[in-house]
């Protein structure tokens, strides 16, 4: 059964990266990253499957905003091919990759190396994280507890990102105040009384994943995009940008840095030996200041793209 | 303690940019960038005297959590990374490029020493992400024309290399079970030679592009040499940012002992030195012409590394040490002279020794650094790298040392002879770009108020890094039993055999660009020499397909 | 026997849903195989959970898939809705894929 | 056969985001392949030490027929890593539009050289 | 029971992707992909009530909060693109 859903996966692959038109593009990813997400979770990984759905709703959003921007923008443009090609031609140019990326893959295929999985790693953790940093969701601990290090620059990476957005669209943050856009609102009064039902269910929903992170599937990450998620609805509904961005992206940093430090006083000072009763608590607060951190941080790029790189 | 070496820095850019006014923010990072080098340089003391230390974050036990280690190596090279980021803290401190600017200078310094640091596989993709967004970030600085092309090239092919990584850290987890190098390394040497192929090509694939060996080194050009880019960014890109592909080099090749693939990288390296210093001839851009020498040192690097002889490893870490002090006051050099002139083309500028005669001086010196002249750093480095080869390699790289000497026989012609104000090109410019008449005078006279002094900060820096370079030379052994814990002595004789061959070298290196470089039509067509993106992902691919041909069948 | 049902229920969900892709092929005009999302699928997909609900009794898991059917419930007609909505207000643009041309460099 | 059917999915997935990023016309093709020459990789990861009727890691007790977490942690990472590279190209990509008007790879070589 | 409902709804899915690969409009390549995930959420289901572990429905749960906004702005985008050529 996994395998067909592979041959759907590698089939909307291959239609998003062969198709000519940016709109269908869009549409054929959506439908890629749905289909890898099943996939993730056929694999046994629901905590990945959820960051890919919520990341990939995320990330078409962006391409979105940005790419109606990009066609006001873009006016040099390279003659199109003329579509009575002869065939033996169309080949022609097609052909040379081909055959270098099946000989790449041939390759990669004849060297792939012999053995199994060494599960060394695999059998130290599913005995350990319970006596060692605690929670139920073996994910999660590893990725607070024993490679907290690496989550921080993961974090960091967003807020990097963020600042990269923030200082490369067009306009300064000085001249932002609600009424210099005209947003056009494409919603009509059904969309929004049934979007005003349901996202107090993505705020409750966000607050749930962040707070069962540490005992069920779910997590800092995934909460947090859920939670960023309302204020797109916020958006849908109100039409409105009237966001602080300075203040938003202040508050972004002083998460970061309060994650940093409750790492370093928890994990890197080693505290979770001496304490070992307030465990729990610490899962339950990285997560939420994660959450806090990544919802913050997808709200500034959301409502950067929404109010500057549009029109 | 270690992991306080990475996390402090990020905390102060945080407090730095929500805190403190752009004024302090200055100071601040003065202040803090000094106190760091302090620690650093007591971390290497530490190190030196006790031996490696050794820290699991959050004390796990085995290979569970990420294992941060500190040994000679590494801590010269958190040194280097401290001290390179003091003297561009220092450049940088009368320029007002914003509280973002320190942010993330402090960030992306935090991430280098991360990489110098970690011993973790994974971890080192995770940083080197973030290294290749922040940096591109930093290079789109200005957000000028060209830039944005560059930086977006940039960190398109530096993530698609890292996808590579990716993979072939798979395949080592897939075998090993774990993903710290040590314990990989010895896990993996008990395994099969056909079996750790294809690990080794898709990683190397990775790091070959983050230390920008041949088929893939286009993108180094265009970061490196970016125009508007700030030059600080260009200095420290050049200086230390690509010693961590080349130290990732390092750190790689011994978790795959059983393949022995110096061999390759020996005709790679050689490959890269030649072709680096071709294309650097063939610049007119000051920026450009210092990012492609670039390429060619970075190719002497790889050689001498490949050869494998404990004198030519010591020689090339040496090297990599002094070429980015040499190479930052270049690029320092060559920001001050750009904004000086109002232009970047080589053939402009003329007579910085009669205008400047103490800028004049420090880039006179750093020239002689990276040509290997006696007495100067380099000349330590490149004997240690020629030191018991055989004799066809060492008379290659006396070749790509001669290359050297014509790209900065080409360098120097700036300081000699006599400026001539070119008024009118300047003015033709304004005009082209459709700034008024007012603006323009107000720019020129800034311009010359601006060329009558050079601010003393900037002085300051660009004059330490001089004279580091020619004290590396005068105590060039002492600092190599030093740095790298190894004992070596200079031969007098060969030394002076050494000294004979450069002195041959120049005056041959002078020779030929005055009679067959300058002016010639036939290479200024290769000036433009460009793979473009796609050219440079089927580069990716095909120098993953040889690897896995010369490793898997030939060499087998 | 409540196992049984809950079988049947599901069977008929997916009968449901057969006859959407069939109308999927068979309708000729875009506004009625609209339909099958609108109509045909939300009810396949509810029947589908009803059953659920009664193989697993009263229990946490059913109160989540109730909660998962509430959500679906308004939902899926929105989303027809605004497909719908769209496609009405541009009506050039249903006779074929319409770009400028620039799409997909 | 000294490979699992499943990692070959994910390699092919690879080789053809490669192949798209080799004939990508412009910048947007190549930003997709990114995406999915990403996704690829963390399927990969995933696949390995993978059989029929897994479970996840998680909850009071595992079975026998456990998924390896360490890849599933790491893989959070990759994911997030990818979408906050994928924001910042969509901003350079407006960027550079707005400075070049075009986004096709060889027009941009051309200008960039002038 | 279970195991069959599995391969209709993979069925199912086959078939909408083939509408979605020949289908004569855009809109019918939206409509496919809104089926489809309307069928993930299915599936999804009955694999957590095959294993029965109630935290796998968090996913679908999560899945149907998500799925519509980006139908919502690729519909938005596509109106605009299509509008635009008047």
């Amino acid at each position: 059964m996994i395998y067909v859903l592979l041959i759907f996966w590698i089939t909307s692959a291959i239609l998003a990266i062969q198709a000519r038109k940016l709109i269908r593009i869009i549409v054929y990813l959506a439908i890629f990253s749905t289909i890898s997400a099943v996939c993730f979770f056929m694999f046994g990984a629901p905590d990945v499957a959820m960051a890919e759905v919520a990341v990939s709703s995320f990330s078409t959003v962006f391409m979105i905003v940005c790419f109606e921007k990009y066609f006001t923008l873009v006016t040099d443009v390279s003659p199109d091919a003329p579509k009575d090609l002869k065939f033996r031609y169309k080949l022609s140019k097609i052909l040379p990759p081909v055959v270098f990326t099946l000989i790449l893959a041939g390759l990669f295929i004849y060297f792939i190396p012999e053995g199994t999985v060494n599960t060394y790693l695999k059998d130290l953790y599913l005995e350990r994280f319970r006596f060692d940093v605690g929670g139920e969701n073996a994910v999660t601990s590893i990725y607070l507890g024993f490679r907290v290090y690496d989550t921080l620059f993961e974090a960091l990476m967003l807020l990097i990102s963020v600042v990269g957005v923030a200082h490369m669209s067009c306009r300064s943050e000085h001249e932002i105040s609600g009424e210099n856009f005209s947003g056009v609102t494409k919603s009509d009064s059904v969309d929004v009384y049934t979007i005003r039902i349901i996202c107090p269910a993505m705020l409750i929903f966000g607050m749930y994943l962040v707070l069962n992170g540490h005992v069920s599937a779910g997590g800092g990450f995934q909460g947090g995009i859920a939670i960023a998620s309302f204020f797109i609805c916020r958006y849908l509904i109100y039409n409105v940008y009237d966001v602080r961005y300075g203040k938003i992206m202040s508050f972004e940093k002083m998460t970061f840095a309060a994650i940093a430090l409750l790492a370093s006083l928890f994990i890197f000072l080693g505290f979770y030996v001496q304490f070992p009763q307030i465990r729990t608590a610490y899962l339950i607060s990285m997560n939420m200041l994660i959450a806090m951190k990544v919802s913050f941080g997808f709200i500034i790029i959301f409502y950067r793209y929404i109010a500057f790189e549009r029109r | 303690m270690l992991a306080n070496f990475v996390i402090t820095p990020i905390l102060i850019a945080v407090f730095l940019y929500v805190f403190a006014s752009a004024k302090a923010a200055k100071i601040v990072a003065i202040i803090a960038q000094t106190a760091f080098t302090g620690l650093a340089v007591y971390l290497f003391f530490q190190v030196k005297q006790y031996g490696a230390i050794i820290t699991s974050i959050g004390n796990y036990e085995s290979v569970m959590g990420i294992i941060l280690r500190a040994d000679t190596l590494s801590t010269v090279f958190v040194a280097l990374t401290a001290i390179s980021f003091l003297m561009a803290a220092l450049y940088s401190y009368n320029e007002n490029e914003g509280k973002l600017f320190w942010f993330l200078l402090f960030v992306w310094q935090s991430l280098l020493i991360g990489i110098f640091l970690t011993r973790d596989l994974f971890n080192v993709f995770v940083l080197v992400e973030v290294a290749a967004v922040v940096v591109s970030v930093l290079i789109m600085y200005n957000r000028d024309n060209r830039s944005m092309y560059d930086g977006m090239f940039y960190l398109m092919t530096g993530i698609i290399a890292m996808q590579f990584y990716l993979f072939g850290l798979g395949y080592i987890y897939r075998l090993t079970g774990v993903l710290d190098m040590e314990v990989a390394a010895e896990i993996l040497s008990g395994l099969d030679r056909s079996s750790l192929v294809l690990p080794y090509a898709l990683i190397i694939t990775g790091v070959g592009l983050k230390c920008a060996i041949l088929p893939l080194f286009t993108w180094l050009p265009k970061a490196h040499g970016s125009p508007s880019a700030p030059t600080v960014v260009s200095a420290l890109l050049s200086g230390v940012h690509i010693k961590s592909g080349i130290y990732l080099f390092m750190r790689v090749q011994p978790i795959f002992q059983e393949l022995d693939a110096s061999g390759f990288f020996l005709v790679i390296g050689t490959i890269t030195g030649i072709a680096g210093f071709a294309l650097a001839i063939c610049q007119t851009d000051i920026k450009l012409l210092l990012a492609y020498s670039t390429v060619s040192q970075i190719g002497l690097i790889i050689t001498s590394l490949s050869i494998g002889n404990e004198y030519t490893t010591t020689g090339a870490m040496y090297h990599a040490f002094n070429h980015s002090l040499f190479k930052a006051a270049l690029f320092m050099g060559a920001g001050i002279l750009s904004k000086v002139y109002g232009t970047r083309n080589i053939t402009d500028i003329r007579g910085v020794f009669r205008r400047f005669p103490f800028l004049g001086c420090v880039i006179f010196l750093a020239i002689l650094g990276i040509t290997g002249a006696p007495l100067f750093n380099g000349s330590i480095s490149k004997y240690f790298i020629m030191y018991g080869t055989t004799w066809y390699i060492t008379w290659l790289l006396i070749f790509i040392n001669l290359g050297t000497i014509i790209v900065f026989t080409k360098f120097s012609t700036m300081l000699f002879g006599r400026f001539e104000q070119k008024e009118v090109v300047v003015s033709a410019n304004a005009k082209r770009k459709g700034e008024t008449d007012f603006h323009h005078r107000d720019k020129t006279a800034k311009l010359r108020n601006y060329a009558e002094s050079i601010p003393v900060n900037k002085q300051v820096a660009i004059a330490i890094l001089g004279l580091v370079c020619f004290l590396g030379g005068i105590f060039g052994s002492e600092f190599i039993t030093f740095l790298f814990n190894v004992e070596v002595s200079v031969d007098a004789a060969g030394y002076l055999e050494k000294t004979m061959i450069f002195a041959v070298s120049v005056v041959a290196g002078i020779l030929i660009y005055r009679y067959v470089v300058r002016d010639n039509a036939f290479l200024k067509r290769f000036r433009a020499i460009d793979f473009g993106f796609r050219g440079t992902c089927a580069a990716m691919g095909g120098f993953f397909a040889a690897v896995l041909i010369v490793l898997g069948f030939v060499m087998n | 026997m409540m196992e049984i049902v809950g079988n049947i229920i599901i069977g008929i969900g997916l009968v449901f849903m057969a006859f959407g892709v069939l109308g999927l092929y068979k309708f000729k005009d875009f506004y009625l195989r609209l339909l099958v999302l609108a109509k045909i699928d939300t009810v396949g997909a509810i029947t589908f959970m009803v059953g659920i609900i009664i193989r697993h009794g009263f229990s946490f898991f059913s109160l989540k898939v109730f909660l998962i059917m509430v959500l679906f419930l308004i939902l899926n007609p929105l989303t027809a809705h605004i497909i719908a909505r769209t496609a009405y207000l541009s009506i050039e643009g249903i006779t074929q894929d319409q770009d400028d041309g620039r799409g997909g460099r | 056969m000294n490979y699992e059917i499943v990692e070959i999915f994910a390699i092919a997935l690879f080789f053809i985001s490669l192949f798209g990023l080799i004939t990508s016309k412009g910048v947007i093709k190549g930003i997709v392949s990114m995406i999915i020459m990403e996704i690829a990789v963390v399927m990969f990861f995933l696949s390995l030490g993978f059989q029929t009727g897994i479970l996840p890691p998680i909850g009071a007790e595992l079975g026998d027929n456990v998924a390896d977490p360490l890849p599933q942690a790491l893989m959070i990472t990759a994911i997030i890593i990818g979408v906050a590279v994928t924001a910042i190209n969509m901003t350079m990509l407006i960027a550079l539009s707005r400075q070049f008007k075009t986004t096709e790879w060889d027009i941009l070589k051309k200008k960039n050289m002038e | 029971m279970q195991v069959p409902v599995f391969w209709i709804l993979l069925a199912f899915m086959f078939l909408y992707l083939i509408r979605a690969i020949q289908g004569p409009t855009i809109w019918d390549r939206l409509l496919a992909m809104s089926l489809i995930s309307v069928k993930v959420i299915v599936l999804i289901i009955a694999i957590a009530s095959f294993y029965n572990r109630g935290y796998l429905l968090d996913y679908a749960l999560l899945y149907s909060l998500f799925g519509f906004i980006s139908v919502i702005f690729i519909a938005f985008f596509i109106l605009d693109r299509t509008r635009g050529k008047k």
